[in-house]
């Protein structure tokens, strides 16, 4: 009795910590695309993420929330805000001069596939959605996502480096300061 | 092995006061040492030996107007010093400082929190304390702020992939990213700083520059940027900075304990005093480094950073896996 | 499992999509069109690992892992690009830029 | 013993690579002495292969395995010799005779613009015949097989700016192109049934009746491609394009008799085969027959020579067929020894001349070249069978053997090789009435001339010298009625079958019948051409045909090429070029149009190329949920 009591108060306790992480993942994705200011678009994409790990970390994949944080909120929005600054300060004015064409089918195409995903996730829902409750203890711990990268896809991780390896590349090319033709 | 979540509040209550009065009496140490270093007395007005002196500095700071530009932007000028004094403390939530100890049934443990990811943790809360520099240097609406918040991002930035690859040699012979896992196996075979010494020297050099500290004391060099992205900041915000930096350090000296001089083991099981003894020693060292080296300029630093410590990080951790998996 | 279903999870990311794919759209400023790429990365990331919960299965979150290394990747060249046409004086406006046209 | 067989194998590859990959940063001279320090190599690899095989009691034949060289399923090949009686006579013959002829190129090529490409092809082709006979199972042999064949096509192509020349490669290739097919077709049927190619003892037993004689059939026209065999022999005369001592190494010699070294090899399947077999012995009684009587009109001394190769094979093939193995591969022995001297001493003479082949302008040679004259006359007394020259102790073993047979078609086979006997006397001294005796003609005087005041550079000389030698004494190894050494030796690989080993007395009085029908040929021979007592037959008809060879070329041309050109030329006329070359620039107008309304969609506008794809995306989503 008293283990299904402590359960779902866990299970409260969970529910309240999935509610504030979407409310705040859908809240600074929107604010993302609204912000005028990139660098407050970039702030807000800080929020979104960090709301995205807590997910990550209720969905018991605790070794890709840290890598989240630490690749994304770590290095890849440092990297927007140093490019922000960098730029200097750019305002737009995202709103003006009225709906173009291009925004009413930007609106109608997004929010088609937003529907559609729902319907396709909605149809599958009342069944086949519904998951079990235990994992095993080592589900997500780095040792065993470890285990599956380097051992199950092998390639998918040294195609990913490759990737990576060709990115830096190319990233030191384009900000190399030699102007060969100008 | 779990703990009642009450044990867990009162000890993150207790220890947080701990760092935080470490760090007081931290200003203090290194104010005196480099007296002594530079033959002055240091601080010894405020009660005996200057021992008062922490608490006279937070009377001041609390004091003073926290006035701030007129073209600052208001909400992330004010959370840029709180966000990063938080992390700071947050992460030294993951190192293990003793053995554990069962008192009247009740199960303590060592650390604060104890997670599979403990180390993954701790750069992930240092990355996230970045954007503190970065915004607050940015919200600030100054030219010296700006330059010295980027030159905090790309210098920590850069730092910090040496950083995260000097660790990874200690991760293969530890074979785990849990801390009080790698003390445990240090305590039952003898520190890394043995075997991973080049570890160790490329985890320090890392070490001084994410705290910026002299000699990589780029972000803020007085000369150059008056006093980097906290140019503008006055009062306790600019106190909270301060917090930030040193209880980075501390925990930064912390963590290299742990995973280089066997954490809390020591030849007597008198736990917690070693760590701290060691902790302590290891700051000792950055005091005294700054005391003693002059400033790089920043060209010098990225080379060093991008074209020294990365390559010999990368060797050392991929030479310590051959070696590993060879033995 | 404690908290909502997995579908729940998808249903986010599939909110989350939208707004980011919306903010490619509609956005000139090719910063924050860079940022809702990554929205909309990301959104994937979070369909992919509450599906790996719903299989038990570790695919998921390795492909997970290897979308955030391809985020990595595409802001390296993409800011990249961004600094080369600052340098270059040119605007960062994606309507500006079609050079490329037919 | 295997490691003799490796470094037999491997030297002339060695010699043939260090050639190609030193170019032109080597002189001449180096290249000719790289390729025939390597051939001899070889032979010391053969030699040593052989005698370790000698000293080994009992079981004769060693599998050597380098690693497995193609695998699927469950049929594995490997990179694997076999070192057996058979394959080391093979490699003996093939270096050691293939060493002596290198070594006659370095004089005869003597200032050629290209040495040293001839010396990388013919060292490739002595690897290439030693990767034949040393390989452990049939896919080898097929890749050695058609390695041969490749290097025959361009040493034959040598002299690559003589129309003819590259002509007569390109047949010789497409010749032997079809023989190698059919024999690629019998290894599919033998891998299909018995999942196996390699020469373990008794291989191919056990297929059904009709597979068996399929695959002895692909065989047989692989082998009879590769010899020169009716009617797939037109391709040799032509090979004559070629350098001299190319004729004499490989299209006298080791290729042609290839064919021979096959079926005696496979001899297991010809003989659960034998009406393939006797078709083998047929064919090569007809080519012996033929090829003697086209050997009559030839005036080319090398088409001679080729026709007279022809002739001889055809005796082979006639033992083989016969199942008088150990027979055929002897001959095959004496003839590498006295074919290759005939063609050396005829390339001592063209030499002489300053290149020119035809007989009729060379009479009277033989008092300006004497070392020359006697080395042929040595040759050709071997080639017609005259005791005690090699030819007499192999060719009439051989027609003795069908003489053994006992059957009405062993006696059509013992006459034509009688038959065969005499042509081969009167052709062959025809040639010699023609060219060596007498006083030298006006043309001769004109245009002969010394080499360093001999009859050619001592490399050349001495190889001729030796195989004279051999023409001589090669015979004398076995005499099938008292005594057989030669056969005991290929006893384990290739027993000769028990109908066609003769008895002592078939023996003698065949013996007897072909040196007789030998001598009669000659003095035919020396009645026409030397005393002119006897006129050339007046046949028109006859002569004409002979001239043309039987009309192969000609029944060739008309059956297959004639209606595949006309074919060819009718579609390009009625398809390319209406179809196909009116629709290019259709093609391409169409496309620049379409190109350039379509290049209107492309804004540059990375938004507007955003949305399309976001609705692309959505109707996809769409189809999906509505398929669902």
């Amino acid at each position: 009795m008293s283990t299904l009591v402590a359960a779902s108060a866990g299970n409260v306790l969970v529910w309240i910590v999935w509610v504030v992480a979407v409310f705040s993942c859908l809240g600074s994705g929107i604010a993302v695309i609204t912000f005028s200011n990139p660098f407050y678009s970039a702030l807000a994409l800080i929020g979104n993420l960090g709301s995205l790990a807590v997910m990550y970390l209720l969905l018991s994949a605790e070794f890709v929330a840290a890598a989240q944080v630490l690749v994304y909120a770590g290095a890849v929005v440092v990297m927007f805000l140093f490019v922000i600054a960098y730029v200097g300060p750019r305002r737009e004015t995202p709103w003006s001069g009225g709906p173009s064409w291009q925004t009413v089918g930007a609106v109608g195409a997004a929010g088609a596939l937003l529907v559609e995903i729902v319907v396709a996730v909605g149809m599958q829902a009342n069944g086949s959605l519904h998951s079990d409750g235990r994992v095993g203890a080592a589900f997500g711990t780095p040792a065993w996502v470890g285990r599956v990268f380097l051992i199950d896809h092998l390639l998918a991780f040294e195609i990913t480096s490759v990737v990576l390896l060709i990115a830096a590349v190319g990233g030191v090319i384009l900000g190399s300061h030699t102007r060969r033709t100008a | 092995m779990s703990e009642p979540w009450w044990i867990s509040i009162i000890k993150a209550v207790v220890i947080v006061n701990i760092v935080l009065g470490l760090f007081a009496y931290l200003t203090l140490i290194e104010r005196k040492v480099m007296g002594r270093m530079q033959l002055r007395y240091g601080p010894n007005r405020a009660g005996p030996y200057g021992l008062l002196q922490p608490i006279a500095d937070l009377v001041k700071l609390v004091r003073k107007e926290a006035f701030a530009p007129s073209s600052a932007i208001e909400l992330p000028y004010i959370l840029a010093p709180i966000v990063s004094a938080f992390t700071a403390i947050a992460a030294f939530a993951f190192i293990p400082w003793g053995p554990g100890w069962t008192v009247h049934g009740w199960r303590i443990n060592g650390e604060v929190a104890n997670v599979s990811i403990g180390l993954i943790a701790i750069f992930a809360l240092g990355s996230i304390g970045i954007y503190g520099f970065i915004v607050g240097g940015w919200a600030s609406e100054s030219k010296y702020s700006i330059l010295g918040s980027m030159r905090t991002c790309a210098q920590l930035v850069s730092y910090e992939v040496s950083l995260a690859l000097s660790v990874l040699g200690v991760v293969i012979l530890g074979r785990s990213l849990n801390l009080p896992e790698i003390v445990a196996r240090q305590g039952s075979w003898l520190p890394y700083a043995a075997p991973e010494f080049i570890g160790l020297v490329v985890f320090f050099f890392g070490g001084i520059a994410e705290t910026s500290r002299a000699p990589f004391d780029l972000p803020e060099a007085e000369q150059e940027l008056v006093a980097g992205y906290h140019t503008e900041y006055s009062g306790m915000r600019w106190g909270l900075f301060q917090m930030a930096e040193y209880i980075n350090l501390i925990t930064l000296s912390g963590l290299m304990v742990t995973l280089f001089f066997s954490g809390w083991h020591g030849p007597w099981d008198i736990g917690p005093i070693w760590f701290v003894l060691k902790t302590m020693a290891v700051l000792f060292v950055f005091i005294w480094l700054r005391t003693t080296l002059p400033r790089l300029r920043y060209d010098q630093l990225m080379r060093f950073g991008w074209k020294i410590l990365l390559p010999v990080a990368t060797v050392n951790a991929v030479v310590t896996a051959l070696l590993v998996v060879a033995f | 499992m404690l908290g909502p279903d997995v579908a729940w999870y998808v249903a986010v990311a599939a909110v989350l999509f939208g707004i980011g794919a919306l903010g490619v759209l509609i956005r000139r400023n090719t910063l924050v069109v860079l940022l809702s790429l990554e929205l909309m990365l990301n959104a994937g990331n979070l369909a992919l690992i509450a599906l790996s919960r719903h299989w038990h299965n570790g695919s998921g979150q390795i492909f997970a892992l290897a979308v955030m290394a391809v985020a990595a990747s595409e802001v390296c060249v993409g800011l990249g690009l961004v600094v080369a046409l600052n340098r270059r004086r040119l605007s960062l406006d994606v309507d500006t830029l079609s050079e490329l046209r037919g | 013993m295997t490691g003799g067989a490796w470094l037999c194998l491997l030297a002339p590859l060695g010699g043939t690579s260090l050639i190609t990959l030193c170019g032109t940063r080597i002189p001449r001279v180096a290249a000719a002495w790289i390729a025939t320090t390597s051939v001899f190599v070889a032979f010391g690899g053969a030699v040593w292969a052989f005698v370790s095989l000698r000293s080994q009691n009992g079981h004769r034949g060693e599998f050597t395995t380098a690693w497995t060289w193609l695998e699927s399923g469950n049929f594995h090949a490997g990179l694997q010799l076999f070192v057996d009686p058979l394959s080391t006579v093979m490699m003996l013959i093939v270096s050691g005779v293939g060493g002596l002829i290198v070594l006659y190129s370095i004089g005869y090529m003597d200032g050629d613009d290209e040495e040293r490409r001839y010396f990388a092809y013919i060292s490739f082709f002595v690897f290439s015949m030693l990767l034949l006979v040393e390989g452990g199972n049939l896919l080898l042999l097929l890749a050695g097989w058609g390695l041969v064949g490749l290097s025959s096509y361009l040493l034959i192509g040598f002299w690559h700016e003589r129309p003819s020349a590259v002509e007569a490669a390109k047949k010789a290739f497409v010749m032997n192109a079809f023989g190698d097919a059919t024999m690629a077709l019998a290894f599919f049927i033998l891998i299909a049934h018995t999942h196996s190619l390699s020469f373990v003892s008794g291989f191919g037993v056990g297929l059904s009746p009709t597979a068996v004689n399929l695959v002895a059939l692909g065989l047989l026209g692989g082998a009879a491609a590769k010899s020169a065999q009716i009617p797939l022999q037109t391709w040799l005369p032509d090979a004559m394009e070629g350098p001299t001592p190319v004729s004499a190494l490989i299209h006298a010699a080791t290729m042609v008799t290839a064919g021979v070294y096959l079926i005696a090899r496979t001899h297991f399947i010809f003989e659960q085969a034998r009406t393939v077999e006797l078709i083998a012995a047929g064919t090569g009684a007809l080519t012996l027959l033929v090829a003697g009587l086209i050997a009559l009109v030839q005036v080319d001394i090398k088409r001679v020579i080729a026709y007279s190769t022809m002739s001889q094979i055809g005796y082979m093939f006639l033992g083989a067929g016969v199942g008088a193995y150990s027979s055929g591969m002897f001959h095959l022995m004496t003839h590498a020894f006295f074919k290759a001297l005939l063609f050396m001493t005829a390339g001592l003479a063209i030499h002489a001349l300053a290149g020119e082949q035809d007989i009729r302008n060379m009479r009277g040679l033989g008092r300006l070249m004497p070392f020359t004259k006697w080395c042929f006359l040595a040759g050709a007394l071997a080639l017609v069978g005259i005791p005690p020259f090699s030819g007499f102790f192999s060719k009439d073993s051989i027609v003795a053997s069908t003489a053994a047979l006992g059957t009405w078609y062993g006696w059509i086979f013992w006459v034509c090789g009688i038959a065969g006997a005499f042509l081969t006397g009167l052709y062959t001294f025809r040639l010699w009435f023609l060219v060596f005796p007498g006083e030298p003609s006006p043309f001769v005087r004109e245009h002969h001339h010394k080499h360093h005041g001999r009859e050619g550079a001592w490399t050349m000389l001495v190889p001729v010298g030796v195989l004279a030698v051999l023409a001589t004494v090669g015979g004398w190894l076995q005499w099938s009625p008292q005594w057989h050494p030669f056969s005991d030796w290929l006893e384990p690989a290739a027993r000769t079958l028990a109908v066609a080993a003769p008895t002592n007395t078939q023996e003698y009085y065949t013996s007897v019948a072909t040196v007789l029908a030998g001598l009669a040929g000659i003095a035919v021979a020396w009645a026409i051409y030397s005393e002119r007592k006897l006129a050339i037959p007046a046949a028109p008809f006859w002569r004409r045909t002979l001239e043309h060879k039987f009309w192969f070329d000609e029944l060739y041309d008309a059956v297959f090429y004639k209606p595949t050109a006309a074919f060819a030329a009718a579609l390009r006329r009625e398809f390319e070029e209406p179809v196909v070359l009116q629709t290019g620039p259709d093609l391409g107008r169409t496309t620049l149009e379409t190109g350039g309304f379509v290049r209107r969609i492309q804004t540059g506008l990375l938004r507007t190329y955003v949305l399309f794809l976001a609705a692309g995306a959505a109707g996809v989503v769409l189809a999906f949920l509505i398929a669902k």
